[in-house]
Order: structure tokens, then C-alpha cells, then sequence
């Protein structure tokens, strides 16, 4: 079943777009973009990612910040060729970005990478585990599945620092998947953490779910411990310092689980069959 | 229509831009963005006789203009080029230089050997890559190394033999003279400048090798220096390397005396800049009246060392203006403002 | 409040932010920008016997993320500072060093003998400039004659004695060590890579000099992984330099291995750069709980090599995560979720 | 005289300011910058230049373009605290500017250097020469010679390679001051050079004469031989590149005329005596 679903990842050829800016909300840490970027909208699939230019502007003759800037696609809108990332400020990229103003033109590459699993193919039920800034991918996956395969149950853990450090929970409640809330510090939904839910709707359900986590690393490899010990599929998208976002760099690898040599997170991932990495490595 | 042929080793490339190992893989990431016939040249990946699986940890990471990587080297094999890329490559009708990574020259040699008569193009020796101790650094910044490395290759292959070299040392003209000396048909320069990054929240190194490779616009008026020094010493061609994003960029190698250039970093920022590259050197020539690529080839040097003939224009376009009498002021303003990019 | 004193050649600095030679001219253009008293130090532009007249031509052009310099170390001359600008420093309660440049030995002798009992902080020679034949680069980039120099400067002086270094050679702790050994109280690097840039529409290098050195944000990896380098093979304390624009860029520095640095080429950007730098530092220590300076020089380095007290939350985000048990998910999750910006 | 007149160029403390673009006009060559900047607008004398750092917006961290880019002074409006630039798009840097848009901030320092000579100062016809991207300064000086020479007879002659090269004529126009146009092909005003109009006046004025003029460098030498052979007082603006503007980098050298050394354009000028100082060097 596992393989089944991991070739149920969607691959698709990438384009370069130069996208409209149709809005940019947010305050000075969290920022959601909103790009016109038709032929990515037509092609992508959630799980999938996009490489963006933080410097906007077709004359921009600029090489600082140099490299593209990797982030998982929020919301797809085909019809309306539009896309939308939610991102968190965190260096020089990200800061450029932040600055961009609806109207400007940054360039994109993508849909890079495989997407998640088609949702129609597995069984059981679909849970979907977002930690902070890996809420937005969730975002793309918990709309496929309702579309895809709304007869089946569809459930998602939300987990955050903080209330602040939430984005994207939102976009995931209008998608009509009901979510469970867990923050640090109680601010939102339940004070703890995501593995606490997960623990109990795998011991629940056991190999009866099929789960996607995308978070912060060490969320992931708690994740894919809880799934493994419950025997339950699991895919985990994985972060990677990237030079290209479509194979050219060998820059992104991450090491095979249990032979040596490495797979690259933007070509062979992000999302991971999580018995194939190792993870923390 | 301009001429952008290019003459190196006895071979003339359709152009005088060309990939650079490690930065275009073994060029199938690129092939819906456009054709790879169309490039001068592609240098693949380092190649060595075995697979090498590369360094662990972050291997690449962003600096100001620039980035670093310790990609190790990671690369399948001369087996699997052989029986799988280079195939599919001679497919698609590229010109293909096969970059030679080894840990002993005997390695380096079985490499060179294995290509003979395969049909690629050329060989060049990686011996400057800082992220593996085996990876020819040793070979790179040792003189004696160089000679010894290219000396073994050179009686192993008929093929055209270029030598890369790294910038990581006090005088790169001696290195160039040595591989000359011993055998070399062209230097490409420069590989990356050691580097690192510190990762002050971790505190820690950014990359999990430690050093890196810097490469990028940020280390091209370095390169731009070390292919004059060496263009103004050496017999043998010059390709050069380093952060090349433009045609304007290229156009400053070539000035500066390289009969090829190479692209990198730029790939992995905008897949098609090789081919923009080559437009913008075409858009170059076409604006100033240049009609060969040969007549751009080392027009920024003094007269004694440029390479094929300026055109009158462009030399005149480079004088200095000499002091102006009243009587002639028309003509010499005519000139001083043509001269001048905002009259 | 932080303690951002530094201790080096047994003197106390208020601060680890120094200005860079010939970046900060002798002080006056910043009197009006702030109080010259809040830096840690100001190292002098390059100071000869004599007046030097400096390059003729285009002297500075930026490159991509830096610029290149080709000053030709342009300078009053020893009396006029001591006559002219020393007392006026003196005045705003600068800390000063001065950098010294010499066409030989005798030459980098007689400005320290001048500079004797004056009351300056400390000197610097400048054995890196690789902008004149006599900037004493001959001296930075051969053993014996940084050795000599330096040799022939300590027994001259008894003020503190540092030596500035050329990152253009193949081994820099080559040169860190034969300094140390020759006398040497702290060593600074790096002083400018050697570069260059051409001017395609005039077909010719823009700089008058042909070359210059190349400094700014695009250099600081070269910078970093030297300064981590010499950190760790000499026992005087290493001053770093390349490329600092922000406090977090000058603590990259600390963490490698500095114990001071210098802010250069932002200065020109930015005037007050070393004041923000300052402030830059301040923050960092205030938001990741860090009281003294000497708590980050040499923090993100393997334990042995550290100097300072690493305090215990610096050193457990430093740690690579363990493999995580079902058990304990919650202990390591609240790590994990420490250690990633973005949770 | 001439030493007076010398003396009378006014060389004001600078600052930093973050200035807010008012309005930016152009096409892909020729813009025109409306800065509100009221503490460079309070200070700033014709011939005065500021220093823009390319990259808008406060929060950017990108270090290239690096260097800040230098500018003549074109308006000065203390009153609304504006002033105005007109640039030519010729590299990355000005690339960069021209994608700034109304609304956004730019770093400016300023007003920096030595201005034109006091135009209350000097005696007789006072004859402005200003080719191509050398009319902007002219425009805040003819401003200035009205304002507070009102007596004294100013004439401009303003030149350019071709029509679409004369920004800044319109402006000085609405001065009230006159000027003749000369373009190389014709294509607006007479045909020739600024050199033939200037050499009718010394011809018939001569030593009754004062010469200003900003232009490229071949013009300048030009004309500072017409004002020598002429007996003319002449101050040119001299543009050098500049690493910092106000005096710290030694970067910006013009060699003295007669003697060993250099003055510094940015701090000694950018308006010199012609005599003081060897142009084409
Ligand atoms: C497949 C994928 C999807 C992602 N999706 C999102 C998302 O939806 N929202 C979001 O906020 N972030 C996402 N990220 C992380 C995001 O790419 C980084 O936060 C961003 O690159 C930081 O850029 P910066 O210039 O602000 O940071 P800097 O630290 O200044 O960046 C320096 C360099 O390091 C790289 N880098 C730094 N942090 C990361 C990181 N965590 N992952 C990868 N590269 C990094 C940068 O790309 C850049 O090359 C994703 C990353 C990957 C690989
Ligand atoms: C005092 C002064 C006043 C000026 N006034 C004006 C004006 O009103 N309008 C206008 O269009 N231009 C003016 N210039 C020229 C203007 O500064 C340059 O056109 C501009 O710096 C080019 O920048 P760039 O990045 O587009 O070009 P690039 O060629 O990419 O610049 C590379 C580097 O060279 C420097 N540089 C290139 N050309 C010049 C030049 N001609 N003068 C000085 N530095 C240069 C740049 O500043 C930069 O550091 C003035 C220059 C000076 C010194
Ligand atoms: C990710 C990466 C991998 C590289 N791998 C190789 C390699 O395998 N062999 C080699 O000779 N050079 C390698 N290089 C060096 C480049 O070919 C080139 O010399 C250098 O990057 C400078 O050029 P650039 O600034 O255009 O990138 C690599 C560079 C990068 C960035
Ligand atoms: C314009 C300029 C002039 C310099 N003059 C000197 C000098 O006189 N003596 C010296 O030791 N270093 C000199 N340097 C080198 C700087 O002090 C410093 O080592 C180098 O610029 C790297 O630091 P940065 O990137 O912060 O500028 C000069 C650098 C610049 C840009
Ligand atoms: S980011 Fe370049 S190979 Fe994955
Ligand atoms: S530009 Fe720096 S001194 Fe003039």
C-alpha cells in the first residue's frame, strides 16, 4: 500500500513565470502572498513548491539576495490562475520579500517537486499534521482531499509556538476539514502538542490512518515515530537548504533510511515516504 | 549575423559560453528550458572512476552576492556517465567536457583513460575543489601536484586537455605555467574561493563540511584578475569562470583575455541565463559593431597581448581623449561624446 | 547591561567594533555623525613616513555585493598626523591605532619610532595593500619578509603590535604563525582580495591601477573562514575584518574566533554602520541572554578551541538533536520547536 | 575675483535622511525624481549633489547594488521640503532607482560638496553650460541666479547628442532664464555643439563673462580653454565615481592643475575652478 501511494505523488514539468503581485497581507513576521501565476495554478498539486526571487521587478539587475527562496504552495486556484504562499520573515530573503507591494512582478519557478499523496488513493482515515509555518501546505492538501475524495474522513492537527504563529489555520477551516488546535502556550486551541492528538487518534485507529505531517524537523521525526510504532502510512515534507529547487545542485540531500547516499528534498521530496529518510540528518 | 564561433583546443564551439561542472548536472534538469545543442559546451559534474556519495549536513548556503557550497562531489560514477548520460546527452546533441574528480592521480588517469574515444569533447581536471580533502585540492594548491596530475593525464588521452584551477592561492600564474609545462591545452579559472558561514543562533557552522565553495557575482572581480594575469602569461587558451549572470559579464571575461566562459551559479538562479548569456554577448556585439567573438577576446588589454583584431571603432572608443585645442573642439567633442554613456 | 569591553594586548576596548583602516578616513567626516569615543577603537588610514600622493585614475568601482579599491594608500605623511590629526582625535576621546605602510622596512621602523610614547592605542602594519608595488604586499605574501617586518617593528616599539594580513595566499595560517613568532601582539585579517573589473563600452580596465582590492559583504566568507582558521592555530588574539554590515555579520566574526573586528567598506554606505554594529551586538547578546562579549568570541567552535564560557542555552541549541523515542516526544519537541525559527 | 568667487561656494553640513519619493516620472531612459527630504531641501545650494542609496525601503537588508549612487541637486524647494533629481538609466544601480516607485522611501544623504559660486558675487553676463545629463544642476542654478541676482544677466546653453537627452531644459526654461539649444543631429534647437554659441559670446563679452558649466568631460575641457583664451572665470561640476561623497574614502580624486596631488570631487569640489584642476585625468 505504501508504494502505491508514494507513486501517487504528482510530478509535474515546471514552468518560470513572472507573477503578479495581487496582494501581500500581513504585519512585519507572518505575510501571505497572493500571485497571479497561471500556468503554476494550472499545474500544481498540493505538497508541491515554488521557487520565488525575492527582488521584484523584471529590470532588476540586483544579486543580493542571489538565490531563490523555496516555499509549499498554500492555496490553488486554477480558474483564477492564482496561487498563494504564507511565509514567516525570517533573514535577508524573506525581509526583501516582505516588502514587495501588489502590482510588482517577482519571478517563480515551480510546481517543483512531488506533490503529496493522491488523496483518493489510500484508505482510512487522511490525517494531516501542520507545525507553524508548515501549516500552509496543509492548506493545498486539506482542499484536494475534500474535492477529491470528500467521502473520506479527513481530519487535521495544527500545532504552534504561539497563537501568532498559526497562519494558515484559517484558509485550513474555510476548506471544511475540522482542525484541532494545539499551542506552547495555550494561546490557541489546546495548550500542548501536536503528537499529543496524534498519539491518541493512532492509538485510536492505528494502521487504519494515513498521515502527512509537514513542521519543524524534529516534529517530523516524532510524527514518523508515533506512525511507525501504530503502523500507519506516513509522508512527511521536508525542508531543505536549496541552491536550484529542481535537481541541478545536489544541494539538498537527505539521507536514505538504512542504505547509504542521499535523496534530494526538491526533486525526490519534499514529500517523503517517511520510512525512506532519515531524519535530523 | 555575428560570429559567436569560438576556437579552443583545436575544436571550434559554436560559442563561447558554456556550462559549468557542478552547476548543470548532466544537463537533463535543463532540457525543457531549452535545447542543449544550442550551448558552446556543457561541463558535466565531476566524474570520478567510482560513485562518490557526497557530504553530510546543509550543503549549500546563501552569502551576500554569492553562495557557498560542500556538495563533496557527490556524482554516479564514470560507469554510469558512460553507459547512461552520455548517451542521452550525445542525443540531444550536446558538446559535451567530461570534469575529471579524483583522489590520486592514478584515479584522475583511469578517468581520462575510460573517456578516450568516447566522442565527448574534451576532459578538464577538477584539481581545486575545496570541499573533499580528495577532491584535487591537494593537486590545486601544490605546483608540483598540478604538474604531476596533468603530466599523468596528458600521456593517458588524446582527448584535449584542460586543467581547472583554483583561486586559493598566492600566485596563480605559476600554476597556470606548470599545467602548461606539462602538457595542459587550456586552464579554466577560477573554481570557488574557500569560504565559510556561521550559523550565530546554532552557533555553529552553517554548513555541515565547515568550508565551502564561494562562487557567485560576488567573486568575479577575483576571477576577472586571475584570467588577466594568466591570459597575459600562458601560451594555451584561458576559459574563465565566476559569477557570470549576464552578457555584459561575459563580455568582461572575454575582454579580459578568455577565449571561452563558463556558467555557474547563475543556472541554479535562472535556468535559462546561459542562453541569455549568449544573447546578451550577441546583443553586445551587434550594438558596438563587433562581428566575430575572436575580436572581443583580450580588446581590453594593451595592444601587444590582444587577441584577433579590433575594430577601429571600438579602439578608438577606448582611447583616452588627449588635451583639446579651441580649433579642434568640434570634432573632439564629437568623440568625447560618443564617449560619454549620458550626453 | 551587557558587557561589550574586549580585552587584546593587554588593553581594554569599550567595545569589539573598531574602525577599518582607510575606510574611516583619520576620524573628521564622522566627528558631526557621532561621538568618535563610542567605538572601540579607530584604525588610521595607512600612514607612511612621508606623503604619499596615491593612484592616478579611477580609484573605486563597485562590484556585485563590494567594490574594489585602488587608492594607492594616499596618505599625509607620519608629522602631519602627529601634528595635525592626532591631537584633534586625542581631543574627541578617539582610542586610536595606526596603521602603518612602508615602502621597506626601515620605513615601517621610523613610523613606529615616531609613534613612540604618543600616546596611540597600539599600531597595525599594513602588509596587505595590494594596491602599490610598496604597500608591503611583497611583505604579505612572503613568509620571511612578514616575518622581517614585523621582527624589525617589535624591537622598535613597545606599543602594542598588531599585523594585518593579505587573504591573497595559498595558506594564511602560514603567515599568522610567522608574525606570532616574529613578535607579533594580535594579528588582523583580511586586508582586500586582489581584483579587478573592465569596462566593456571603453574596452578597458576601469580602475586607473589596472587592479584593486576587493572588499564588502561579497568577501566576508572569505574572511570568516580565515579569521576560524588562524583562530585556531595561533595563540594571539585575531582581529576580523570582511565585509561587516550588521551586528549580526560582526558576530559570525566573534563566533569564529575574533576578538575584535573592524567595519570597512559600510562605513561608506552607512556612516553611522559601526555604531549600528555596536547596537546590532548589543541586541543579540540582550535577546539570546548572553552578558559579556567574551562569552561569543569563539562559540560556535568545537569545545576545546572556544574561548569564554559558553552559557548552558547557547551550547544546548548548538546541539544536533538526538533520535527522538515515542516517549520522550514531548521534551524533544519542545527543543526542536526552540531550535527552529519557524515554529 | 576669481579667489572670491571660490569663496563664495557654499559647502553645507550634511545628513541622512529617509526621503519619501513623491513621484517618479520617465521612461526607461530618463526619470525624474520628486523627493520630499526637508532637512537636504533646507540646506542644499545649486551645485550641491546627495548620495541615494538604490535599494527602497527601510527594512532591506540586500547589500547590491552596494554603494550609494551620486546626483546634482536639480530642484530645491525648501518650502514644501522637496527637491528633484533627473538621472539616466546606465547601469545596475540607476536600473534599480528607476523601478522605486511614488510612496516608497529612499536613503539620501546631503546636500554634499561645494555649490556654485554665490551669484550675487560675481560681475557681468553669468552663462550656464550644461550638456546632456549636466542639465539638471543648471536648472537649480539658473533658479538661483534669479532669485537672488535678479539684476544680472544669466543666459543658458544646454546641450544634448539628440532631443530625447535635454531633461531638465523644460525646467530651466521655467526659470525665466533663456536658453539656447544646441543638439548634435538637430533634432531640437540648432545643430552643433554648446562650444559654438559659447565661443560667439566670449567672443563678444569676454573677460565680462562668468562660466559655469556641468557636462561630460570633453565638454568641460572645452570650455574651460574657451574662458582661459577668453579671460573668463569658469567653474565646472566634475563627476567622479564615489565610494562614500563626503571625504572618507579618498576615492573620488581630480588631479590639481600645476601642482603634485589631488583634490577630492566630493568634498573639493564637485564645483572647481576650472584652473584648479586637470580634467581628462
Ligand atoms: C520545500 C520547502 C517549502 C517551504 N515552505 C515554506 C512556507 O510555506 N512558508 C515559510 O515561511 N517557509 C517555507 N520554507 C522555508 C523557507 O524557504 C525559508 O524560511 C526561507 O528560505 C528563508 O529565507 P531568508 O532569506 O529569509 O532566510 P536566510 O536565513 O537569510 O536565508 C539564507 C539561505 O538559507 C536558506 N534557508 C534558510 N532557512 C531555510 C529553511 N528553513 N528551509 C530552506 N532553506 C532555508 C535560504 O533559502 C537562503 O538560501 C520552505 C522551505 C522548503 C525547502
Ligand atoms: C557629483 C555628481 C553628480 C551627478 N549628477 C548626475 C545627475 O544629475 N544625473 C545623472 O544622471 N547622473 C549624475 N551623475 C552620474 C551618476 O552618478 C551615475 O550615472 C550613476 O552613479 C551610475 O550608476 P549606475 O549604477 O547606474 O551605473 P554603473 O555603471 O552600474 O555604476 C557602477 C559604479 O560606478 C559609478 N559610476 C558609474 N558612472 C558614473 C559617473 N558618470 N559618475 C560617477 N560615478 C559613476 C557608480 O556610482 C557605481 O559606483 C553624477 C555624478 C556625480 C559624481
Ligand atoms: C554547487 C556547485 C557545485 C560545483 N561542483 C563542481 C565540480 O564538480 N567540479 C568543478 O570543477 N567545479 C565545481 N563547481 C565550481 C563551478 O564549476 C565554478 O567554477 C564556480 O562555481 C565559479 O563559477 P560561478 O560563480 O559562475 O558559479 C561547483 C560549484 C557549485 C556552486
Ligand atoms: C577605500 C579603501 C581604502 C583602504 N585603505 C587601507 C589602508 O590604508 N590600510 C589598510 O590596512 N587597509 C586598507 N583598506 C582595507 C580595509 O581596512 C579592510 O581590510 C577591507 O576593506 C575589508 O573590510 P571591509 O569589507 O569591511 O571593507 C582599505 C579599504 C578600502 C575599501
Ligand atoms: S536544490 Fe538543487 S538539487 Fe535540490
Ligand atoms: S567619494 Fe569618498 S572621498 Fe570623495
Amino acid at each position: 500500500m505504501t508504494a502505491t501511494l508514494k507513486a501517487s505523488r504528482t510530478k509535474a514539468a515546471w514552468v518560470q513565470e513572472w507573477a503578479e503581485v495581487v496582494a501581500q497581507t500581513g504585519d512585519h513576521d507572518v505575510y501571505k502572498l497572493t500571485l497571479r501565476a497561471p500556468e503554476i495554478a494550472r499545474r500544481a498539486v498540493a505538497g508541491q513548491f515554488v521557487e520565488v526571487r525575492p527582488v521584484a521587478g523584471r529590470g532588476s539587475a540586483a544579486v543580493d539576495p542571489l538565490l531563490r527562496r523555496p516555499f509549499s504552495i498554500c492555496e490553488i486556484r486554477p480558474d483564477e490562475g492564482i496561487i498563494t504562499l504564507i511565509y514567516r520573515v525570517v533573514g535577508r530573503g524573506t525581509a526583501v520579500m516582505a516588502s514587495v507591494t501588489a502590482g510588482q512582478e517577482l519571478n517563480v519557478m515551480g510546481p517543483l517537486g512531488h506533490s503529496f499523496p493522491d488523496p483518493a488513493t489510500g484508505r482510512g482515515m487522511l490525517v494531516l499534521v501542520g507545525g507553524g509555518l508548515g501549516i500552509p501546505p496543509m492548506v493545498a492538501a486539506a482542499a484536494r482531499a475534500r474535492a477529491e475524495a470528500p467521502d473520506r474522513c479527513v481530519t487535521a492537527i495544527l500545532g504552534a509556538r504561539h497563537v501568532g504563529f498559526l497562519a494558515g489555520a484559517e484558509e485550513l477551516a474555510a476548506t471544511g476539514v475540522p482542525a484541532a488546535i494545539m499551542t506552547d502556550d495555550g494561546s490557541a486551541g489546546h495548550q500542548g502538542f501536536v503528537t499529543a492528538p496524534l498519539k491518541e487518534l493512532l492509538d485510536a485507529a492505528g494502521a487504519g490512518c494515513e498521515v502527512w505531517a509537514c513542521g519543524p524537523e524534529g516534529m517530523l521525526m516524532a510524527v514518523k515515530e508515533l506512525c511507525r510504532a501504530a503502523g500507519a502510512p506516513c509522508f512527511v515534507s521536508v525542508e531543505r537548504h536549496m541552491a536550484c529547487g529542481f535537481g541541478a545542485c545536489i544541494g539538498c540531500t537527505v539521507p536514505k533510511s538504512g542504505e547509504p547516499g542521499f535523496w534530494k528534498a526538491c526533486q525526490d521530496g519534499p514529500v517523503f515516504l517517511a520510512e525512506e529518510v532519515e531524519l535530523g540528518g | 549575423m555575428a560570429d559567436l564561433s569560438t576556437e579552443l583546443c583545436g575544436i571550434r564551439f559554436k560559442n563561447p559560453v558554456w556550462t559549468a561542472s557542478g552547476c548543470f548536472g548532466y544537463g537533463r534538469e535543463f532540457a525543457d528550458v531549452f535545447p542543449l545543442s544550442e550551448l558552446g559546451a556543457i561541463c558535466v559534474k565531476g566524474t570520478a572512476p567510482e560513485p562518490w556519495v557526497g557530504n553530510k549536513g546543509t550543503r549549500v548556503v546563501e552569502t551576500p552576492g554569492g553562495m557557498l557550497n560542500a556538495i563533496g562531489l557527490q556524482n554516479p560514477g564514470i560507469d554510469y556517465f558512460l553507459n547512461v548520460d552520455w548517451p542521452w546527452l550525445r542525443e540531444q546533441g550536446a558538446t559535451v567536457i567530461v570534469n575529471i574528480v579524483g583522489r590520486t592521480v592514478a584515479e584522475y588517469v583511469a578517468v581520462a583513460r575510460r573517456l578516450e574515444g568516447s566522442g565527448v569533447a574534451a576532459v578538464e581536471l577538477n584539481i581545486s575543489c575545496p570541499n573533499v580533502k580528495e577532491g584535487g585540492l591537494a593537486f590545486g594548491t601544490s605546483l608540483k601536484g598540478a604538474a604531476e596530475v596533468t603530466a599523468a593525464v596528458r600521456k593517458a588521452t588524446s582527448l584535449p586537455l584542460m586543467v581547472k584551477l583554483s583561486p586559493n592561492v598566492t600566485n596563480i600564474v605559476d600554476f597556470a605555467k606548470a599545467v602548461e609545462d606539462a602538457g595542459a591545452d587550456a586552464v579554466t579559472l577560477i573554481n570557488t574561493l574557500l569560504g565559510m558561514s556561521v550559523d550565530i543562533r546554532k552557533r555553529k557552522p552553517v554548513l555541515g563540511n565547515l568550508f565551502g565553495g564561494l562562487s557567485g557575482p560576488g567573486v568575479k572581480p577575483v576571477a576577472l584578475r586571475m584570467v588577466w594575469q594568466v591570459a597575459g602569461a600562458v601560451k594555451i587558451p584561458v576559459v574563465g569562470i565566476g559569477g557570470i549572470m549576464t552578457g555584459a559579464d561575459a563580455v568582461e571575461f572575454l575582454m579580459a583575455g578568455a577565449r571561452a566562459v563558463q556558467v555557474g551559479t547563475a543556472c541554479f538562479v535562472n535556468p535559462r541565463a546561459p542562453i541569455d548569456v549568449i544573447n546578451g554577448i550577441a546583443a553586445f556585439m551587434a550594438e558596438t559593431g563587433v562581428s566575430r567573438v575572436a575580436d572581443l577576446v583580450g580588446a581590453a588589454r594593451p595592444a601587444a597581448g590582444a587577441e584577433g583584431n579590433l575594430p577601429a571603432l571600438g579602439r578608438e572608443a577606448g582611447t583616452k581623449p588627449a588635451k583639446v585645442a579651441t580649433g579642434e573642439t568640434a570634432d573632439a567633442l564629437r568623440q568625447f561624446m560618443k564617449d560619454s554613456d549620458r550626453f
